[in-house]
């Protein structure tokens, strides 16, 4: 498919069709048919940052979710096919989420918009881009003062500009953020006087106590919570920091705790407040902290005990731990801990953080991390919206339709404002309601900038040309990309980004717009930029400084902190119960899906097809009932039941947890919409439904509505990868305790010193040497052909003890080496491609009367040196390559499959169908690699070790004349992982990391027994111990 | 299935016949460029065109004369492929560097310039019919091997575009015994995933 | 087996048809012991009598198997072993020629060789007389016993007396 | 009268014999046709079938990984299984000169080809590019490729193909002699074709002499061929390291299983061509009584042969190899696993009574129970290893057989019914020349006397 190469850049047409092609890998392994003419298609100007087959980098920054991580994005001939993490930005230091490389999917949404849209008659009718912009100019004169805009919490150059535009015409912008930290802010400007968001420095913290904070996967800046907490929590000489999480529910992020302290949902500020007074009865907390001594003497562990239902004993506990164990970190806020009282709770735990002295130590404050106007904001749009007082309202970035909670009751009011204007990328639920759509360009596309934070300023450039021809034209402009030397740009043609747009309607609407002169977006942002370089010094030479910003995909300065002190005269309000909507008997605790989130994710087949980490489940959504609860109501995994709250009722199948209070029902949002494009729409149903419209908090409480269940007595088959969710004692996922770790002995040791068994030798001496010898003996009779020279050997390593089963890694899998999704009916089959997987496995838990802990697994081929799969294949498809990698020649394969029945691993997948036809449906296909061949049905796949990128870095290598450098490139696992646990490089090589990291005596290989001896080494999960 | 077995037991015999005899299986034969297309003269005219191997592209570009009469480097219009995997075609802009200034001798080459330069302006890219076009399952790295054969090396696979007026197709790159008969003379990998992940 | 065989010369001789064993077994000696050798036995199924009366010894048919199967048995060992020495590729860990696995094949190969000749071998040796056309009855394949003795018709009267005699039921002349 | 066995005389002259034989090749009746009609039925399913899958991909049968063999390597496996028995029995009872194996031999022995031949299409349809399926032959290439000796899967192209050409001329060469007798017999165009078909045979003395040499030697070939091919098939499983699969006793085992099954098929196939062919004073109670015991011997050995499956699994104290084995019998699939023992060891027990040995229709039960318990048994060994083996993650995926799956096995059926039923009516499914042999020539005096 490089062939295609010359395609770039000149005729779309041809370049979607000949692409298309790329999905017809079908047609090349079926046989190398050459009949088809192909057309080369040169560049009319050739660009010099496109060199035919070679990836071109250019920096940028991801906006999926606030906080803002700075993105590489891999381009082939002018087109983007990967996103990977920019080392040098500060937030995620080149590592990148699953969210945040599925925006690849975003981009090349089969449910984009293709062009401007106006509701003739009721339906939506494609326009042009000036009748859009003229009849926008048009409608915003009619509306007179009366406009009002809605928009996300994103926070830059945009932004601004739309203030000041809605601002110039009488109106205001609201953002609005689903799941904001509005009681965060809240409890802030109680305790501390500001109402900024700070940042934590989970890496510092030695012991980090998580009240329903999700800080792994969707809380705050999920990415630097990954990083630190790796840091902090993952088992090194300094020890191990302990993690405790508080919450109705086990997360992700509870699956990382070492213990999960469960507590009558709402009695969280009971608890916090009690430890905050036992610390300080303990003393060492800063002075002016004494002054809280009165108003936390209420809050004795015998109180909060009565609360929490927690033994008194245990609070002291937790509260003398955390106030020794050196810094600490308190964080609250998840959606599943946001009752009523929310904003008790986090003023709550701002004590206990200020009590143990960690404000300014790892929580810094200064750090000004995005946040939105909250549910007020929204509130107050909505009176306006009863008062008539919008004429028009512009949605930018905000789907309230589908986020808020329908009893809040947007629809509604949406429906009657006479013209509504959204800038959509996709047709979602508000969208839908609109009578103009003028889409904006997607963050790849266009011109733009954020500022995730205090001190941080990220690029947003068009790496590529829209992928819709429709996306109108602007003059093409100079920027820079990743090499960092100056040149035209990749995109001979910029669309319209709603900046330009708004700009445009300035123009032509004139009167109070007139001020904005600015030619296009870009020109706006540069001039901004003017500005941001004369506080950077950089003002003397612009051109350099933007070159350079470009380069870098940004500005990123040292975070501030700000000093902060407890509000003078602070004292904590009444801790009193919330109150609950409704009198069904369980309380209902929706939680942010791990990839969905908000549902902003769910039109992505990648995160679709992801498994929850926590119940393994794909494609549709679920029900959350402890077994306790299940045997009560006689229910059972994929019966499918109706919860009813006073606001609404949703239906989905049973999902059995044990890491669930009896009391709680839990159940993931990011699902039910009811538009959104094909993968998204009417696919399971949308917990927010059964939300009430929160009256008198200023935020949105999640926590706050009990549920009945109706059983339905119909069944759904729940579509999760999870097999067997028990070792039965196999060894898969090891652990050892921290004391044995730290006085490094290896896990069989561990083992027989816990079962108190002598070390003695399994085999006897003679019998050893035999081997020896006869492996010496089979080794030599290997050395023929290709075989005969000593080459690298490529390998592996896994930390278990920093894997957090974020999942990040399967979905760069997907990314890099075109994996395609399958879909519920075949994940059901077990017939999911994904050649990197995630087990989860249990131990402990409701079954065994011991507390439940999860041990994540990645598992992927092993790369055996005796590969099992190799010798069955008849016809060396399935082969060892000289550099150690267990070969899978797809075109060679003719699907006998026994390789796959012979692994002993199970990480061989067979394309049963033409997943490659079904699986990348226009324009999805772009995002295909170039450099891997596309499988065709019938033929057996599994991972490669990335070996394109192996075999890409050694001929560059060569072509430089040199040695290749250990960790100079990575697989697109290692790379991705947040936690660092991956590690990838030559075994042979005894300076490499991962050589040095396989002799950790934590080091073990997964079924050892059967002496396939794999080039993948896991290290074991350290547990802390029995004083958990 | 007695068919296959038949098959199987042809085969066998074929193969011990084949390992018997010749010591190496037969298999791989390319075609070679005639005699009749290497001894052409560099003026032609329309008549004797038609008779000319290999596709006609849309604008009668010439090898022979730019490469051989003119002997410019291959590398000046492909401009990647010592760099990069892929040779690069190169961009009217390089067409025009020249033929902005030069026009063409005789009618014919008037002829076939004016049409580069009406695409050109009118920013119409040329659509050129692709002669190799290996299978999307091998990876053919030009850059490899142009640093291990040399720059002069493309003959090797293209054949003697130097001679030839109009190109055609010497070699079926898509032979896969016609790359490893050229692995095994110079005793380089025969690994499989060399060319094929 | 079956040749195209043009221009089959017509065998001159006498051809008798018996229904009872021990009398053609009588009727083959005394032909024997009157010197004429060209006899040609027919029979619905192989009988021993018969053999020893004509003094067969045992068909060299075997050596065709014999040379088969040990032909079959080295061309699977050498193709194995040539084969994965001419693109050597590495299987779990295991030696690039590695002899175990490689008996199968040289014993499957011993098998169909040594059948597939056998066969061969009836074929050549059947077809040495194919050449000649002799005299036939249809009912030598359900219950007759026929003999055939080449003669030229001079001796053919007292030759169908001697097989009338041994008890042949019907005797016919064939003439060239 | 010729006295073969203590309960076994033959009444008929050679006469008779070649009478009652080419009787059986006259006008067939109306159930034949309907029988053929059906099997043709049968096979077209099969075939629309496996049009779809090429289509579409495999993606059709009830595949769920881990499981990746499943109904069809299984029929594969019964339908290589079914043809041991012909050969058993035309070849090794031959060498052992068992006197009972003559009249039932051709028909077993057709029955192998034909059960071959449908075998043989099975690791076609199975794989997952059926087009370039002939990519395991060591033909020469331009790739300059070979394929991989070790795999147990290139040892069953060689077994299979050998096997299917060696039973195939086996079969034909036995039936030279009958086919010439048949032609001796008919007129007009069948007596042409026949005459081709006969290659010239005239039963000579010189023919007779090189003809029953070569017949013992090609008996000879196929007894160890017999033994080796299943083995082969075995060690397709024995030489995974898949828990159920990975065991020394396979070879042994499978042959065992195979023959056993195989004369389950010759009974289901027998008893009713026998009296549809009008040949009881031919395959006569004594025949069935014979097959019966070899398939009670048989039947133990099965038996034996899961006892240390079991035992071993558990003395091995190889956690992997208990959990499968435990799982057989008392996991998801329990249905399966003992539909496999009781069809299999404890049916064929009933054989102990010569009652039931002699009793048609009681043999007739038993055969079905056979054929349906041996092709689960296989079902059973591939799908329950394949479910619960090494990583307990990748469980619970449970085959689940689709349309596609019954379509393939139906065809089969449907294929190998229409080449048996065409081949009894057009060719002598008794030997001719074979029972002859067993009757003694009429002699004009008592034997012995000379002059």
């Amino acid at each position: 498919m490089p062939e295609d190469v010359q395609n770039q850049g000149i005729d779309r047409r041809k370049f979607l069709t000949v692409l298309g092609a790329t999905s017809g890998g079908a047609i090349a392994l079926s046989g190398c048919s050459t009949s088809r003419v192909e057309k080369l298609i040169p560049y009319l100007v050739q660009s010099e940052d496109q060199v035919p087959g070679v990836p071109t980098y250019y920096a940028s920054t991801c906006t999926e979710c606030a906080s803002g991580c700075g993105v590489h994005v891999k381009t082939r001939e002018g087109r983007a096919i990967k996103l990977e993490g920019n080392p040098a930005h500060p937030v995620n230091r080149g590592k990148l989420c699953a969210r945040g490389q599925a925006s690849l999917q975003g981009l090349y949404n089969p449910g984009r918009v293709r062009g401007p849209m106006l509701r003739t008659g009721g339906t939506l009718k494609p326009i042009s881009w000036d009748d859009a912009i003229a009849r926008l100019a048009a409608e915003v004169g009619k509306a007179g003062g009366r406009v009002a805009a809605i928009s996300g919490a994103g926070r830059g150059t945009f932004s601004d500009l739309l203030a000041e535009w809605v601002g110039a015409i009488g109106g205001r912008v609201t953002r609005y953020e689903p799941f904001d930290h509005e009681p965060m802010r809240l409890a802030n400007r109680q305790v501390f006087g500001t109402d900024e968001l700070p940042a934590h420095d989970f890496g510092k913290a030695r012991f980090i106590i998580s009240f329903g904070a999700d800080f792994l996967d969707t809380w705050l800046s999920p990415m630097e919570g990954q990083r630190g907490f790796s840091q902090s929590h993952g088992f090194s000489e300094r020890g191990m920091a302990r993690h405790v999480y508080i919450g109705p529910r086990m997360s992700m992020t509870g699956l990382n705790a070492d213990e999960w302290v469960s507590v009558t949902p709402g009695s969280e500020v009971a608890l916090a407040l009690a430890m905050a007074n036992v610390l300080l009865g303990a003393g060492g907390a800063p002075a002016d902290a004494g002054g809280l001594r009165g108003a936390l003497a209420g809050y004795t562990p015998a109180d909060a005990s009565r609360e929490t239902g927690l033994p008194a004993a245990t609070i002291e506990r937790l509260a003398r731990e955390f106030g020794t164990a050196g810094p600490g970190l308190a964080v609250a806020g998840g959606i599943a801990t946001q009752d009523r009282h929310a904003v008790e709770l986090c003023a709550a735990v701002n004590i206990l953080n200020y009590v143990a002295g960690n404000i300014g130590q790892t929580v810094r404050f200064g750090a000004e991390l995005p946040a939105a106007d909250g549910y007020q904001g929204v509130a107050g749009l909505m009176a306006a919206m009863d008062a008539g007082q919008v004429g028009l309202l512009l949605v930018h970035e905000a789907n309230p339709v589908y986020t808020l909670p329908h009893a809040a009751g947007f629809e509604a009011r949406l429906r009657k404002v006479p013209f509504k204007v959204s800038t959509s990328l996709y047709l979602d639920e508000t969208a839908a309601l609109c009578d103009l759509l003028i889409p904006n360009l997607h963050p790849l596309e266009r011109w733009d900038d954020t500022r995730p934070g205090a001190g941080l300023y990220g690029l947003m450039q068009p790496v590529m040309e829209p992928v819709f021809p429709t996306m109108g034209e602007v003059p093409s402009v100079t920027h820079t990309g990743m090499p960092g030397t100056y040149m035209e740009s990749p995109a001979a043609v910029v669309g319209i980004s709603t900046g330009d747009v708004l700009l445009r309607v300035a123009k032509k609407a004139g009167g109070p717009l007139s001020r904005f002169t600015a030619a296009t977006f870009e020109a706006y942002l540069k001039d901004a930029w003017r500005g941001l370089a004369g506080e950077q010094g950089g003002a003397g030479d612009f051109d350099t400084f933007w070159r350079e910003a470009l380069a870098r995909g940004g500005v990123y300065g040292e975070r501030p902190v700000t000093e902060v002190r407890l509000a003078s005269g602070l004292s904590p309000a009444r801790y009193a119960r919330p109150a609950f909507d409704g009198d069904g008997e369980f309380i209902f605790a929706p939680f942010p899906h791990s990839f969905l989130y908000d549902g902003r994710g769910t039109n992505r087949p990648w995160l679709l097809e992801n498994p929850d980490p926590v119940t393994k489940i794909t494609w549709h959504s679920w029900v959350e009932v402890s077994p306790a609860t299940a045997r009560r109501l006689d229910v059972e995994r994929g019966e499918m039941v109706r919860l009813v709250s006073p606001h609404g009722a949703v239906e989905a199948p049973i999902w059995v947890y044990d890491g669930l209070r009896d009391d709680v029902i839990a159940m993931p949002t990011g699902f039910g919409h009811t538009e959104y494009g094909q993968y998204a729409k009417g696919r399971g149903a949308n917990a927010l439904d059964l939300l009430g419209a929160p009256g008198d908090t200023p935020f949105v409480p999640y926590l706050s509505t009990r549920v009945r269940v109706e059983k339905l007595n119909t069944w759904m088959a729940v579509a999760t990868t999870e097999g067997t969710p028990r070792q039965l004692g196999r060894g898969i996922a090891e652990a050892m305790p921290l004391a044995a770790a730290a006085r490094g002995l290896t896990v069989k040791q561990a083992y027989r010193e816990a079962a108190g068994v002598a070390e003695g030798e399994e085999h006897p001496v003679t019998e050893i040497a035999a081997i020896k010898g006869w492996r010496a003996e089979q080794i030599e009779m290997r050395k023929l052909g290709d075989y005969v020279v000593a080459q690298p050997s490529w390998g592996m390593s896994i930390d278990l003890a920093r894997c957090t089963g974020c999942s990040a890694c399967v979905t760069a899998c997907y990314a890099e080496n075109n994996i395609p999704t399958v879909g519920y009916d075949e994940v059901l089959r077990g017939r999911e491609m994904s050649w990197m997987r995630i087990e989860r496995y249990w131990e402990g838990g409701e079954q065994t009367g011991q507390p439940l802990q999860a041990r994540f697994v990645p598992m992927l081929c092993q790369h055996c040196e005796n590969a099992p799969c190799e010798p069955v294949c008849p016809v060396y498809a399935a082969y060892h390559t000289a550099d150690g990698l267990n070969g899978q020649v797809y075109n060679r394969c003719v699907g006998t499959r026994y390789c796959g029945n012979n692994c002993p691993y199970k990480v061989r997948y067979f394309n049963w169908y033409k997943y490659n036809e079904r699986a990348f449906p226009e324009p999805l296909n772009l995002q295909l690699n170039p450099d891997v061949t596309v499988r065709a049905r019938g033929v057996m796949e599994k991972c490669t070790m990335c070996v394109q990128r192996i075999r890409g870095m050694q001929h560059q290598a060569r072509l430089e004349d040199r040695a290749i450098k250990d960790g100079e490139f990575m697989t697109a696992c290692a790379q991705a992982c947040p936690s660092d646990a991956i590690v990838f490089g030559d075994m042979r090589d005894p300076a490499s990391r991962v050589a040095r990291i396989r002799q950790d005596p934590r080091g073990y290989h997964v079924l050892e027994d059967l002496n396939t001896r794999p080039a993948i080494t896991y290290l074991a999960k350290v547990l802390h111990g029995a004083e958990a | 299935m007695r068919k296959t077995a038949l098959v199987a037991g042809a085969a066998v015999l074929a193969s011990l016949v084949a390992l018997l005899i010749f010591g190496t299986p037969s298999g791989a034969q390319q075609q070679k460029s005639t005699a009749a297309d290497s001894a052409r003269v560099y003026v032609l005219d329309a008549a004797d065109t038609a008779s000319l191997r290999g596709p006609r592209q849309p604008i009668f570009f010439r090898h022979d004369l730019h490469a051989g009469q003119y002997k410019m480097e291959c590398q000046y219009c492909h401009y990647s492929v010592a760099v990069a995997p892929e040779p690069g075609i190169p961009s009217l802009q390089t067409c025009m560097g020249c033929h902005a200034v030069v026009g063409g001798s005789d009618s014919t080459n008037r002829a076939e310039i004016a049409k580069l330069r009406k695409a050109f302006s009118e920013n119409k890219p040329v659509e050129w019919v692709r002669i190799h076009f290996l299978a999307r399952h091998v990876h053919f790295p030009h850059s490899q091997h142009i640093k291990a054969l040399g720059p002069s090396a493309c003959a090797t696979c293209h054949g003697d575009v130097t001679r030839m007026p109009q190109v055609f197709q010497v070699n079926n790159v898509n032979n896969m015994g016609f790359c490893i008969s050229c692995h095994i003379e110079r005793k380089v990998t025969r690994d499989c995933t060399t060319c094929h992940y | 087996m079956k040749m195209p065989m043009p221009a089959r010369r017509v065998v001159p001789g006498v051809l008798a048809s018996f229904e009872h064993i021990d009398a053609a077994i009588d009727a083959i000696r005394a032909l024997r012991a009157g010197g004429h050798r060209d006899l040609t036995v027919y029979t619905a199924s192989p009988n021993h009598e018969v053999e020893e009366a004509m003094g067969h010894t045992s068909s060299p048919v075997r050596l065709f198997t014999l040379v088969g199967g040990l032909t079959g048995c080295a061309a699977g060992f050498a193709m194995t072993i040539w084969m994965s020495r001419d693109w050597p590729v590495l299987v779990g860990g295991k030696p690039i020629v590695s002899i175990p696995p490689y008996v199968v094949i040289a014993f499957e190969l011993t098998i169909l060789v040594g059948a597939l000749s056998t066969l061969f071998g009836v074929a050549v040796l059947s077809l040495l007389k194919a050449g000649r056309k002799i005299a036939y009855d249809p009912r030598f394949t359900d219950d007759r016993i026929g003999v055939f003795v080449a003669a030229k018709p001079a001796q053919a009267p007292a030759l169908e007396r001697l097989l009338r005699e041994a008890g042949a039921v019907e005797v016919t002349h064939a003439a060239a | 009268m010729a006295v073969i066995a203590p309960n076994f005389t033959i009444t008929q002259t050679h006469a008779d014999v070649t009478r009652d034989v080419v009787a059986t090749l006259e006008r067939p009746s109306r159930g034949y046709y309907l029988a053929l009609f059906g099997a043709v039925g049968l096979f077209l399913i099969g075939l629309v079938t496996f049009a779809i899958l090429l289509r579409d991909g495999l993606g059709h049968a009830g595949y769920t990984p881990p499981v990746m063999w499943a109904v069809y390597i299984t029929t594969f496996v019964f339908w290589v299984g079914i043809g041991h028995a012909g050969t058993l029995i035309s070849a090794i009872l031959f060498l052992f000169r068992s006197p009972w194996r003559t009249a039932v031999y051709r028909a077993t022995e057709a029955m192998t080809v034909f059960a071959v031949m449908t075998a043989g299409l099975f690791p076609i349809i199975h794989i997952g590019r059926q087009w370039i399926f002939y990519w395991l032959l060591p033909y020469p290439n331009q790739r300059y490729l070979w394929p991989n000796f070790k795999s147990p899967l290139m040892w069953d192209v060689f077994a299979i193909s050998t096997y299917l050409t060696v039973s195939t001329t086996f079969l034909i060469f036995g039936l030279i002699p009958d086919v010439a007798a048949v032609r001796d017999k008919v007129t007009g165009w069948r007596k042409f074709i026949y005459s081709q078909l006969s290659l010239g045979w005239q039963g000579t003395d010189t023919q007779w002499r090189h003809y029953s040499r070569a017949y013992l030697y090609l008996a000879a070939l196929a007894t160890p061929l017999v033994l080796s091919v299943h083995s082969v098939v075995s060690w397709d499983f024995a030489s995974g390291i898949v828990p159920g699969w990975h065991g020394t006793i396979f070879a042994p085992y499978f042959v065992a299983g195979a023959i056993y099954s195989g004369i389950g098929m010759v009974l289901t196939l027998l008893i009713p061509l026998r009296k549809s062919l009008r040949l009881e004073h031919m395959i006569t109670e004594y025949h069935f009584d014979n097959l019966a015991k070899l398939t009670l011997l048989t039947g133990c050995i099965l038996f034996y042969s899961y006892g240390m499956e079991y035992f071993v699994a558990w003395y091995s104290g190889n956690t992997f190899e208990q959990t499968t084995f435990f799982l057989r019998p008392f996991g998801p699939d329990w249905w399966a696993g003992w539909s496999m023992i009781i069809c299999n060891a404890f049916v064929s027990q009933l054989l102990w009574f010569k009652k039931i040995r002699t009793n048609l229709t009681a043999l007739f039960v038993i055969s079905i129970f056979i054929n349906i318990g041996m092709w689960f048994e296989r079902y059973v060994i591939i799908s329950s290893s394949l479910t619960n083996d090494y990583i307990p993650w990748a469980w619970d995926h449970r085959l689940n057989p689709t349309w596609a799956d019954w379509g393939i096995l139906a065809g089969s059926f449907g294929w190998f019914g229409m080449y048996f039923l065409l081949f009894a009516r057009n060719f002598p499914i008794v030997a001719i020349q074979e029972i002859k042999e067993m009757i003694p020539m009429p002699r004009r005096r008592a034997p012995g006397g000379h002059h």
